[in-house]
C-alpha cells in the first residue's frame, strides 16, 4: 500500500529520498560495471512496464480488495535493478494514477525496493539449496508483501505514536494479500522455469535441443 | 433455419470516446459460414468481444435465442468459441494440455471427460502428440492450431475466429482454411471469421458482411465482391482472380453470371462461359480495350 | 483496467495551462512540499484554499478532480476515523470505553486537509499538461537520464502492455475463467503474470534492436522547444513566495 | 553497379542451438528491389538483424564495402535502416516527434537539421501534422508509416523492412507499397523486404531469394515464381495472377513467355500474347484440359 503526501512527517519523507538516491546510485553503478546500461535500459523499462501493468490487477478477498505488489516477483526476476526498476513504477503510479503521493515516492520506494532486493537474495540462497523453485518462488513472494507490511509499519510508527492504530489495521488487512502473492509468485516461477528460465536468477541447464 | 446469432442494434464506445460499433445488427443462421471484413479499425475485434461477453452490453446480443449477458458462463463457453488473432494470447498455460484442458476444466466437465475432450481436439489440429509442449515454443503455425484446439475442447457450436490466417505462410494458410472448412462441414459449426486478406475470403464463407463501425453491406460474397464501390469507400479490394477476370472482361472474355473469387473457382467460371458462348470464346484487342481497362483499374485499385 | 488518462484535460487553456513546464514542476513541488508540512491546521487551511484557488484558476473540471482523488481515501479515511479515538488525549466525547479527543481530531483533520491540499495541486500541475511535457521537463531539470529514458520508455509501453494484458485477459474468460481468490484461480493469474512477464521480456529485447537501429548508446533523447517568459518567472516567484508564506505564516501568527 | 550488401557465409545459432541461419552468401547491389521470402521460421528476422548489427558476426556482413561489426554506429544507421515488423516495437518514445527525431538526435545532429528530418521524413510518409500525436492513438495503419518515418529521417541508403504489408488492409497496403516504391524510384535507396503476402512480392522486388534456413533459390520474380516445385518444398506457393494465367493455358492460352505476377502485369501480358498470336487467342476446353488442370492445381495448391 502506497503512503499519500500529506500524512508523514518531514524527517521520514527526507529519510525516505536519502535512502532511495543511495540505493540508486549504488545499483546504478553495479550495472554499469557489471555491463551495458544501454542494452539494460529498453530492457528494464519494458519489464517495469509489464510489472506496472500485472499490479493493477485487483483481487477481491473478502473483507478486504487490493491490487497486487508483485515487488517480491521483481526482486527476483530483475536482481539488484528491481529497486530503479520499482521507483521508476511507483514515479508512474504517483504520476498517472495518484496511487501514493509524490513528495513519499522516497519512502514508497524504500517500502517495496528493500523487500524487493532482499527477496532476490532468498531466491538466490534457496536456489543453491535446491528447494524446488516455484516453492522459493511463492515464500518470496509472500515474503516481500510481508516485508513491506513491517517496513510501513514501522514508518508510520516512527512518524509518531498516533498511528498506531492505523499501523495495525493496514497490517491485518495485508495478511490476506500476502497469502494471495505468494500463490500467485509461486505460480509465475513455475511457469518461468517451464517456458522462460533465462528470466530466474538460476544457472541454464546448458543448451537444448 | 435457426437463429444461431442474433445482434440488435448494439452500438458500443471506448472508455476514451473512441466509437467503435454504432447500430449493428446481424443474423447469423445454424451453419453458415460468415465473414466479417472490414478496415484496420473497422470494429471487427470489439464485435467479438460482444459475441463472447467479454465486453458486456444490455441484451442485445443473442446466442441460440438466448441473451449472451443473462447467460452463465459455462453455457456460454459452450455455445460461442471465440479464437483471436495473436495465439501467444492464448496459450498462457505452461503446457499444450493444460492449455487445451483450460476450458473444458471451467466448465465443470469430469477429468475423464476432459480428458477425453483436449484428446479429441488436439486430434482434430494435428498436434496429437504435442500434449507435453510449452506452448510458447512452437512455430507459429503450430502455435495458432493449438489457439484453435484450446477453443475446439469446449466443443462449441458457434466458432468465432478473428484474422485466423494472418501472417500464416501459405502452407500453413491452406491447412487452417482447410480445416476451419472441415469443421462446418462435418460438424455443421457455425463459422464466422474477421479478415483482411480478401483473396482468402471466398475460401472460408459464402456470407459477407462489410463493417464499418456499422453493417454498411451484407450478401453473399459475389454480391460483395463485385461491387466495387461499396469496396473502396471502406478501403478493401476485389480478389485477384475477381479482377483478372474483369481484365480479360475488356479483352472480350464474355463474362457469365459469376465471377470467380478464387483461383479454385476458376475453371468453372470459364467451363461456364465457355458453355454459354457455343464453347469457344475470343480474347482479342478492340477500340474499347483501353478505355474499359482504365476504368477497372480505377475502380479496382488504390 | 482503465489507461491513464491523467492528462485528457491538457487541451484546456487557463494561465495555469499556459505556465511553462520547467516552472511549473518547480514551483507546484516547493508548493507541494511546503503544503505537506504545515504544522498547523490554520496553515493547512491556508494552504488548501490556495490549491483550490490555483484549481479553480486552471479550469480542470471538479468531476476530474474527484474521481482522481479518491485513491487517497485508502490512507486518509482509516487515519480519520481511528485517530480520533485512539490517540490518547482530551475526550471531547466518550461513551463506555470508547473516547473521542481532542488531539486525535485535531492530527487527524490536520493530515486530511494536507493531504487534500497536495493531492489537488498534484492533480493541477498533471492535469493541464501533457504528460510527455512533464517528462521532458523533468529531463531539463537536471533529473538524471537514466531516470528520464526508463520514466519516457516505460509510459511508452504501459499502454502496449495493457492492451497485451487486456487481450489475454478475454481470452481467459473467452475460456470460462473468473478470478476467485482461490488457490486455483490465484495460479491462474500466475500464469498470466508469468506470459506477460515473457512476451515483455521477448518484446523488450526486440525494442532494443529497434532502439539500437537507430544509433541509441544510452543517451538522453529528446529535444525540449519549451521557453520562459517574464510571466513565467513571475508566476514562479509567486509561487514559491506563498510557499515560504505557507512555512512563516505560523510563527508570524503565533 | 556497386555492391550494397554483401553477405558471405553467414551462419547463425540462437543460444538455445536453434539453427537459424546456414551458410548464407548473398549480394545486393545499389538501387536494387529485393524481396526476401520463406516460410514461418525461415531465418528472415534474424537475417535482417544482421544487417543492422544488432546481432554482431564476425566479418561476414558487408555495407558497401565495409563490414557493419566494426563501423562506427552513427555511420552505420546512415547506410542501413531496418523497419521491423511490429509498430510498437519500433515506437518507444510517448510522441511522434520524438521518435522520428530519435535517429537524428543519436546521429549528433544540429537541432535545426533534427528538425528538418523529421518533417520531411513525417510529410514524406503523409503524417505532417501528427508530431504531437501519441502512438496508442494512432490506427495500426499509421503506426506502420510512423515506424517507417523513423527509419527514414535517418536518410539511410538501404531500406530494410519486415513484412511490411503484414495485417494491413488493401487501401494502406497500397499506400505503403506505393511509397516504398517511390523512395526507391526517387531517392535511388536500395529497398529489401521480407514477406509471405506473394500477391505483393512483384510490387516490390524485381529480384526475389527464397530463404529455408539457408538460401535455396536467387532470381528474378518470375523465375522463382514459375519455379512451382521450389515453391512447393518451401511452403510458397505462386501469386493468384501467375496461377490464374496458368489455368487458361489449360484452356488453350498460349502463353507468352513471362506470366503476370500480378493484376497490374495482366493486360501488359495479355497484350503480349495477343500480338505473337496475330491479335486473337480463342479459349476452348479440349481433350487434354481436364488433365492438365489436376497438373496445375497438383503443382500449385496445397
Ligand atoms: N481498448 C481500447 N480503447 C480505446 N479504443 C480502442 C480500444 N480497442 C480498440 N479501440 C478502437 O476501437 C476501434 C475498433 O477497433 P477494433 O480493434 O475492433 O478494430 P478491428 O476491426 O479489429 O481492426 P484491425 O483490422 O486493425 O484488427 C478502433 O478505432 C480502435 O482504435
Ligand atoms: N530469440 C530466439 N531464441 C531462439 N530461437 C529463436 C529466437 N528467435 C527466433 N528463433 C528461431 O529461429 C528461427 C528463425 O526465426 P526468424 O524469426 O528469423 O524467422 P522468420 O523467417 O522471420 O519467420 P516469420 O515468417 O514467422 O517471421 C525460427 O526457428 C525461430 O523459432
Ligand atoms: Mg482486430
Ligand atoms: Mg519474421
Amino acid at each position: 500500500m502506497h503512503i499519500s503526501d500529506g500524512v508523514l512527517p518531514m524527517p521520514v519523507i527526507v529519510a525516505g529520498w536519502v535512502i532511495t538516491i543511495i540505493l540508486l546510485a549504488g545499483t546504478l553503478r553495479w550495472a554499469a560495471k557489471k555491463g551495458d546500461i544501454a542494452r539494460e535500459i529498453p530492457k528494464l523499462s519494458v519489464m517495469a512496464g509489464a510489472f506496472f501493468v500485472a499490479s493493477l490487477i485487483h483481487i477481491d478477498i473478502p473483507p478486504s480488495s487490493a491490487h497486487l505488489i508483485l515487488n517480491g516477483l521483481v526482486g527476483v526476476v530483475l536482481g539488484p535493478l528491481s529497486y530503479l526498476a520499482l521507483f521508476i513504477g511507483l514515479t508512474l503510479q504517483a504520476l498517472l494514477f495518484q496511487h501514493g503521493g509524490i513528495t513519499v515516492i522516497g519512502i514508497n520506494t524504500v517500502n517495496v525496493g528493500i523487500p524487493a532486493l532482499i527477496c532476490y537474495l532468498a531466491f538466490l540462497a534457496g536456489s543453491k539449496r535446491g528447494i524446488p523453485l516455484p516453492a522459493i518462488g511463492g515464500v518470496c513472494g509472500g515474503l516481500g508483501v510481508l516485508l513491506t507490511v513491517v517496513l510501513l509499519v514501522l514508518v508510520l510508527v516512527v512518524s509518531g505514536d498516533q498511528f498506531f492504530a492505523v499501523a495495525g489495521l493496514l497490517a491485518g488487512a495485508h495478511l490476506p494479500i500476502a497469502v494471495a502473492e505468494a500463490i500467485v509468485t509461486g505460480a509465475v516461477v513455475g511457469y518461468l522455469v517451464r517456458v522462460k528460465p533465462e528470466l530466474l536468477p538460476i544457472p541454464l541447464k546448458g543448451e537444448k535441443k | 433455419m435457426n437463429e444461431a446469432v442474433t445482434i440488435r442494434d448494439l452500438s458500443h464506445r471506448y472508455p476514451d470516446g473512441t466509437v467503435s460499433l454504432e447500430d449493428v445488427s446481424l443474423t447469423v443462421h445454424g451453419g453458415e459460414r460468415l465473414a466479417i471484413v472490414g478496415q484496420n479499425g473497422a470494429g471487427k475485434t470489439t464485435l467479438f468481444l460482444h459475441l463472447n461477453g467479454s465486453i458486456k452490453s444490455p441484451d442485445n446480443v443473442f446466442v441460440f435465442g438466448e441473451s449472451v449477458r443473462s447467460m452463465p458462463i459455462e453455457e456460454r463457453i459452450q455455445k460461442v468459441g471465440v479464437v483471436f488473432q495473436d495465439p501467444d494470447d492464448q496459450l498462457f498455460m505452461p503446457t499444450l494440455y493444460d492449455d487445451v484442458a483450460f476450458g473444458p476444466i471451467n466448465m465443470g466437465l469430469s477429468r475423464d471427460e476432459v480428458d477425453r475432450r483436449v484428446r479429441e481436439a488436439l486430434a482434430t489440429v494435428g498436434l496429437s502428440g504435442f500434449e507435453d509442449r510449452v506452448p510458447h515454443h512452437m512455430s507459429y503455425g503450430e502455435k495458432k492450431r493449438a489457439a484453435l484446439a484450446a477453443v475446439l475442447s469446449m466443443e462449441p457450436r458457434i466458432l468465432v475466429l478473428d484474422e485466423p490466417t494472418a501472417n500464416l505462410d501459405p502452407k500453413n494458410r491452406a491447412h487452417l482454411i482447410d480445416l476451419i472448412n472441415r469443421l462446418n462441414r462435418e460438424k455443421g459449426i457455425t463459422t464466422i471469421v474477421a479478415m483482411h486478406d480478401v483473396n482468402a475470403v471466398s475460401h472460408l464463407a459464402d456470407r459477407v458482411v462489410v463493417l464499418n463501425t456499422t453493417i454498411v453491406a451484407d450478401g453473399d460474397v459475389h454480391s460483395i465482391f463485385s461491387d466495387s464501390k461499396l469496396l473502396k469507400e471502406n478501403n478493401l479490394e476485389a480478389p485477384d482472380a475477381y479482377k483478372l477476370f474483369r481484365i480479360m472482361g475488356c479483352y472480350g472474355y464474355a463474362c457469365c453470371n459469376a465471377l470467380p473469387l478464387s483461383v479454385a473457382d476458376a475453371p468453372g467460371a470459364l467451363d461456364a462461359s465457355l458453355e454459354e458462348n457455343g464453347g469457344a470464346i475470343s480474347l482479342r484487342r478492340d477500340g474499347r480495350t483501353a478505355e474499359e481497362l482504365r476504368e477497372v483499374f480505377e475502380r479496382f485499385e488504390y | 483496467m482503465r489507461y491513464p488518462d491523467i492528462d485528457k484535460y491538457a487541451w484546456l487553456d487557463s494561465p495555469i495551462h499556459r505556465l511553462e513546464p520547467r516552472i511549473k514542476i518547480l514551483s507546484f513541488t516547493v508548493l507541494i512540499f511546503s503544503a505537506v508540512f504545515v504544522g498547523n491546521i490554520p496553515a493547512a487551511l491556508l494552504a488548501l484554499a490556495v490549491a483550490l484557488l490555483i484549481l479553480i484558476l486552471s479550469r480542470l473540471p471538479v468531476r476530474f478532480v474527484l474521481q482522481r482523488s479518491t485513491p487517497i481515501l485508502v490512507f486518509v479515511l482509516p487515519i480519520l476515523l481511528l485517530m480520533p479515538l485512539t490517540v490518547p488525549g482530551t475526550p471531547i466525547w466518550s461513551a463506555g470505553p470508547v473516547a473521542f479527543t481532542e488531539e486525535g481530531l485535531s492530527y487527524a483533520v490536520l493530515i486530511t486537509i494536507r493531504a487534500v491540499a497536495a493531492i489537488v495541486l498534484v492533480l493541477t500541475l498533471l492535469g493541464t499538461q501533457r504528460i510527455e511535457a512533464t517528462l521532458r521537463a523533468l529531463s531539463l531539470l537536471r533529473v538524471p537520464g537514466v531516470i528520464i529514458q526508463m520514466l519516457f520508455f516505460t509510459y511508452r509501453y504501459i499502454y502496449v502492455m495493457m492492451d497485451e494484458f487486456l487481450s489475454i485477459w478475454s481470452a481467459m474468460r473467452a475460456k470460462g475463467y473468473t478470478l476467485r481468490p482461490n488457490r486455483y484461480g490465484l495460479s491462474i493469474i500466475g500464469n498470466l503474470v508469468g506470459m506477460l512477464l515473457v512476451k515483455s521480456y521477448e518484446r523488450a529485447e526486440r525494442v532494443y534492436c529497434g532502439m539500437e537501429a537507430r544509433g541509441y548508446r544510452g543517451k538522453p533523447i529528446t529535444v525540449a522547444p519549451f521557453s520562459i517568459t517574464a510571466a513565467d518567472y513571475f508566476a514562479c516567484l509567486l509561487l514559491i513566495g506563498i510557499a515560504g508564506g505557507l512555512q512563516v505564516y505560523p510563527l508570524v501568527a503565533l
